[in-house]
């Protein structure tokens, strides 16, 4: 018997910018699927703009894949006539990442299903590991740096300040600028300058993967020392790792994107062989810390985790 | 004579490289592009650029840049949504965006013209200050409009034309047809050019060239709000990040057309074909089966190419 | 009689630079007046504030017995009122083709207010080729400026002027770069327009050409106005005399 | 004299501009601005957008822009993370870097100049076409280089002098006081100056045009390799996007500091004091207790602010 | 005796038009032509070829006995032969200092290979004011060549060719805007160049300065050369009814 996905073609949306660090690990897992499948497939990038994830899916539904997988944060009312068009092609559909609550319960008998974990959950599970993990009392300087521009990003970062705040924290939001957001080095005089304003900081999460991996550089241009502060962030890459080996970062939550891409692909192709239903999987819930990250450095460094 | 042969060349030029790419990615691809499927896709999403794009020539051809658009669409667009939200009425929704994007264009205008601040770093500060006012405003949240889907004002800007043709590529034309009418045949285009060309001469001419400057400003303001409301209503929803994405692919339209970075020459129908290049590369690239990295790199390529076989083939005969 | 223009203690500098001091400067209705001085004298600066480009720091100014603000006061409306200049620089669009540069600013319109391109260049052709004799190979309504050659280009500034008659029409050195038969079409020029009852200023180095048209002759140094003469009070070779002897003056 | 004066008073304004804002910024966050460490940051990271922008100025003087030095960056700084993984030596990974980035520049210029493609557009392909080749080559992964803390190069180059001072920080001061010299006191310069005045005059003059243009982009090409590896090595990472976010920020360095965007005119001084008034405002405000959305409408209002002041008080005092 | 200059059957086009048709043109050592001609006629385009600035399509040219590859000669490799150019643009950097203007090309460099600004900024001064007498109010070594008034800047291109001694030296319409006292300045300038045994071509419309200086009279006409005269052969009035007659001939 040969593969399943022998002949079919995939349509993947790896919703971030070219090289950028997370979905860079999304696609990763895909195009194993795709080989594991003996399946093709189109990788397309959208640099978190939902617009350009519309434009994107209406130009690959030109194409007529056999599956499309697609990131929610446009939202349902966006891409319902779209996804709609899609399925009544015969195209199998499915979502990563952000959840569509209103399509996916429409289509889910279509093959319509959602991997990844849901952004508020995963944010208010990070901060409650958090507040167990750490010695916090109310009144507590916190400091959180995110995206709430990008609205179903943003959902992280307000479960997060929400979850502080109802434990009496007091939390400076943040917003990533375009600029830091790319180069991450630019952020290190804002780190600084708000340490030293702030000196009672107690709590710093960085809403975000690649400026997740430079608390270390933050914090030594900062003077502040490793455990000096309880530094929390996103997703893992070996610059991640090696900050939490230096003691900078106390604690990482960490989704397992590879997982979106992979079970995703594996969705797509099985359900349009045979018509299985959509796959709801929740990845979130992983936590790396200085105790388990020797396990888990070295995958980070091939784009795995 | 020799100048409108010259002038006709350049047009023929860059739309012999349209058809170049077009044969070129059905061949690659030609379950994708003998389908007239992706080109009802291109005319919904390329006039949104394909706008932008028409008024940044004018804004090059008088020697100016504005780096704000993403912006100011975004806010203007944001407007028509809250407004359209609250009144329900897609008319005064309309007039208002319009009229907050002739304000910004307006503004842009002043600080350049009458502070004398070079207009990109003035239009890289406003660009900041409205996308600021608008996260502000908005919380960063999206606004969903689905319910303008099916009124008036969907069908006329962004409705299907014999249930095919996308509305807003038909209101492209018309602005490009205008804007071509307006810088070669009207007075206030002439009075572009030649403060483009020089800004001093224009002004011992008798040209009001501040008045001139501002109302190319103005324009841009206006053309970026129609852009943001295509965008918004095509997507039936706002996002905060709006616009952010068109930068560079708008001033690549403009370039790859043909028009001058040095001001005083510009084209409207090379810019309309140089957004539809730019619109259908990366798709052209996707469907021709190279994906992943392989397609900025393959994107880059092309564009680089084209452009050198162009203008190898616009050089003039003639030493300078 | 009033005056076409009336200065009274005009002054302007640049900066740091007094470009002029001190200038009175009168010129009547049906006059040629020719303005003299050495290079720098600051001749081109007075016809420019009398254009419009510049504006004065002191001094009065009357154009056809309106008193003028100065801060109300630029090419357009100096326009309105009738002045017209041929700028020593030329100005003229070097990309842009022959005929915009002369109709610019006042484009021959159709009736849907867009410029009549076929009857602007039609005008542009009979202008350099009939009206001023320009017989180069290069020339045609849609070619760019910056093809012409020098004598091209002045034919094309002073043609601009002559095309569209005005009241007070002011030439910084027209003849410059033209050839023989061209300059003599400038110089008739300039005669019918006084015959015609209309003023003009004309700056020019060639005492030679002045001498031939001017009624007055206005001589400038270092910023002020230092003489006035009817041309039947002097003859070229006193003036010559006079101008040069401004040189000596300062350098013993 | 007079211009002399004339150029002084930009220097000076654009200084007295910078101490403003300083003085602004301590009196809403004393504890910070007060403070050197805040310094200490600013001295480790504005040196890569000062080196960028300095080498962006010249090729403004000469008339042409490179929108693809975050690329070129980028690549520059992967071949040196690849070739010091590989050989393990700072210099060898150094000299590839720098060539690299020589070559790439020298690409630019040979598509500007030779085939004559304008600049931006050329610069718009080749930066999607190295990104493309680095991400391909990289696989879109972050390349650590945790070993490079402690070598002589990781000192020569990003080292603390005397434990405090950054020594990027004078790596830069460094480079535009040659760059000042270049530009200012050397027949290259004045090429420049010239080129980007009145490219046909500076042919007739006898300037070889079009190899002095091609140099201007070698030195972007090789200055662009430098920065990148400055930023590299600070965080002893080197990562895909590298380089993207500086787009915006160099050219407002530029503006700001007073060289005109049309050529032919352009101050090294200024560049460096505005590369130091765009690195410091986002610190200042966030120091200042501005969060959340304030920040980027904040940040706009201080750039056009502080450039209207700017360009009232330069204003010449005559007509044009 | 070899030429300083021999030209054979040039011709040059521009796209579609033909400025030069065939030319054949000569200048001997320590002799000073005049290049004569209509407006047009195509005299600017020819001496741009010798100055390297435009390459001909057609024929051949020796400068110095040296056979010239169209190809490998541009304004550079002009100048190290000798030929210096004053054109009738002006070619000035316009936003550039008087002193950048004046040593574009071959600055003086100290030691370390910089530019020695002080001392370029002290000859700028010496030859505006001192060899040209010019002594206009904004005249400074510093100002930019944009503030300058027209003769000034005329002033500056001629003075900048006779700063630095060349052997061929090429004058399109050097008298252009200059007052009497200047005028009278380069002409004898012109004067000592065929005294130094070195050569120039003068283009000029005025043909009282021309006949002056000149030895010899070259007539152009709309690409071709349809005359040579010298000055012993010819008397101005001869000359100027050659020239007009040209024109007569065509449109009668
Ligand atoms: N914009 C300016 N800035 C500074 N100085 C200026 C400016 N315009 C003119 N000047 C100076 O003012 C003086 C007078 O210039 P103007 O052009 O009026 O002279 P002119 O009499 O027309 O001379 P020419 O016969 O050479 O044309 C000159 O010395 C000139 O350098
Ligand atoms: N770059 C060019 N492109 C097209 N035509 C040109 C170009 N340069 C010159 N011409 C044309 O060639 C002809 C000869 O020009 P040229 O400048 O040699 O004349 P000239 O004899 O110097 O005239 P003048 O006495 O007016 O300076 C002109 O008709 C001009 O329009
Ligand atoms: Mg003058
Ligand atoms: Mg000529």
């Amino acid at each position: 018997q040969g593969s399943s996905g022998e002949g079919m073609k995939v349509w993947f949306d790896s919703g971030g910018p070219v090289g950028g660090p997370y979905n860079t690990i999304v696609a990763n897992g895909a195009k194993q699927a795709a080989t594991d499948l003996g399946c093709e497939l189109t990788l397309v990038y959208s640099d978190w703009s939902p617009e350009k994830m519309i434009e994107n899916f209406k130009n690959g539904l030109a194409m007529n894949p056999d599956g499309m997988v697609i990131y929610g944060s446009p939202g349902d009312d966006a891409y319902e006539p779209l996804v709609r068009e899609a399925i009544d092609r015969g195209i199998v559909v499915t979502a990563i990442d952000t959840e569509l609550p209103r399509l996916q319960p429409m289509f889910q008998s279509k093959g319509f299903g959602y991997i990844g974990p849901d952004g508020w959950r995963q944010g208010e599970d990070l901060a409650k590991e958090i507040l167990r993990r750490g010695d916090f009392k109310e009144g507590d300087r916190a400091f959180v740096w995110g995206l709430k521009r990008l609205e179903n990003r943003g959902r992280r970062a307000r479960a997060i300040i929400k979850t502080l705040e109802d434990a009496g924290l007091k939390v400076d939001y943040l917003e990533i600028s375009p600029e830091v957001d790319k180069d991450t080095a630019l952020g290190t005089p804002i780190i600084t300058g708000y340490l030293s304003s702030n000196p009672d900081c107690k709590l710093m999460i960085m809403d975000h993967g690649a400026l997740t991996s430079q608390v270390g550089n933050y914090l030594r241009a900062a003077g502040v020392k490793p455990g000096e502060i309880f530094a929390a962030g996103f997703s893992l890459s070996p610059a991640t790792a090696s900050a939490i080996e230096e003691g900078y970062l106390t604690l990482v939550s960490e989704h397992q994107p590879y997982l979106l891409g992979y079970l995703s692909v594996l969705q797509v192709v099985q359900t349009k062989k045979y018509g299985f239903g959509g796959l709801v999987v929740d990845t979130g819930g992983g936590f790396v810390s200085a105790e388990n990250v020797d396990k888990i450095a070295p995958l980070a460094a091939k784009g795995i985790r | 004579m020799r100048c409108l042969w010259e002038s006709h060349r350049r047009g023929i030029l860059v739309t012999l490289g349209l058809i170049g790419l077009l044969v070129l990615f059905a061949i690659a691809s030609p379950r994708t592009f003998l389908n007239p499927r992706i080109y009802r896709s291109f005319l919904s999403t390329i006039p949104v650029t394909a706008i932008l794009a028409l008024g940044m020539t004018l804004l090059v051809v008088v020697g100016e840049m504005d780096l704000s658009f993403p912006s100011v669409c975004a806010a203007a667009a944001y407007v028509f949504a809250e407004a359209f939200l609250a009144t329900g009425s897609g008319a005064v929704a309309f007039g208002l965006a319009i009229a907050s994007g002739a304000i910004m264009g307006w503004i842009n205008g002043l600080i350049v013209v009458r502070i004398g601040v070079p207009s990109i770093i003035a239009t890289i500060g406003t660009q900041f200050f409205w996308r600021g006012l608008i996260l502000l405003l908005s919380d960063g949240i999206a606004l969903s409009l689905a319910s303008v889907r099916g009124t008036d004002i969907y069908s006329l800007f962004v409705g299907r034309m014999a249930g095919e043709i996308p509305v807003q590529s038909l209101w492209c034309l018309a602005i490009a047809l205008g804007l071509a009418l307006l810088l070669n045949r009207h007075p206030f285009g002439d009075s572009l050019l030649f403060i483009g060309d020089n800004r001093k001469t224009a002004a011992m001419m008798g040209i009001p060239v501040a008045k001139v400057r501002i109302k190319a400003f103005i324009l841009m303001g206006v053309l970026s709000a129609f852009a943001g409301i295509l965008a918004t209503l095509e997507l039936a929803n706002w996002w905060p990040t709006q616009g952010e994405g068109y930068m560079l692919l708008v001033f690549a339209s403009v370039f790859v057309g043909g028009t001058s970075a040095y001001g005083g020459e510009g084209t409207i129908y090379g810019t309309l074909i140089g957004a539809i290049i730019i619109g259908i590369i990366e798709a052209g690239i996707v469907s021709a089966g190279l994906a992943g990295f392989w397609t900025r790199l393959v994107h880059g390529l092309i564009i680089v190419v084209s452009v050198s076989i162009y203008a190898t083939m616009a050089r003039r005969p003639q030493d300078m | 009689m009033e005056a076409m223009v009336e200065m009274k203690g005009i002054g302007k500098s640049f900066g740091s630079v007094e470009a002029l001091r001190q200038v009175d400067f009168r010129l009547n209705p049906g006059e040629v007046v020719a303005l003299l001085g050495d290079n720098g004298a600051g001749k081109s600066t007075l016809i420019k504030i009398l254009s419009g480009f510049h504006s004065a720091d002191r001094g009065s100014m009357m154009v056809k017995g309106r008193e003028i603000d100065f801060k109300a006061y630029d090419v357009t409306v100096a326009r309105s009122l009738g002045v017209e200049t041929v700028y020593q620089e030329r100005s003229l669009g070097e990309r842009q083709p022959l005929w915009r540069n002369v109709f610019i600013g006042r484009h021959r319109l159709n009736r849907w207010g867009l410029i009549d391109v076929k009857r602007e260049k039609m005008e542009t052709m009979e202008l350099l080729s009939s009206v001023l004799g320009l017989r180069g190979a290069g020339l045609s309504p849609d070619a760019s400026v910056e093809t012409l050659s020098g004598g091209e280009r002045q034919g094309l500034a002073i043609g601009r002027a002559m095309h569209f008659g005005a009241d007070i029409i002011v030439l910084d050195e027209p003849t410059t770069a033209l050839a023989l038969s061209e300059v003599g079409k400038v110089l008739s020029f300039i005669g019918s327009i006084r015959e015609d009852g209309r003023s003009c200023i004309v700056i020019s180095h060639d005492l030679g050409h002045v001498y031939k048209v001017a009624d007055r002759f206005v001589l400038m140094d270092r910023g002020s106005t230092v003489g006035d003469y009817r041309k039947g009070d002097i003859t070229p070779e006193e003036l010559m005399a006079r101008m040069i002897g401004l040189n000596g003056e300062v350098k013993p």
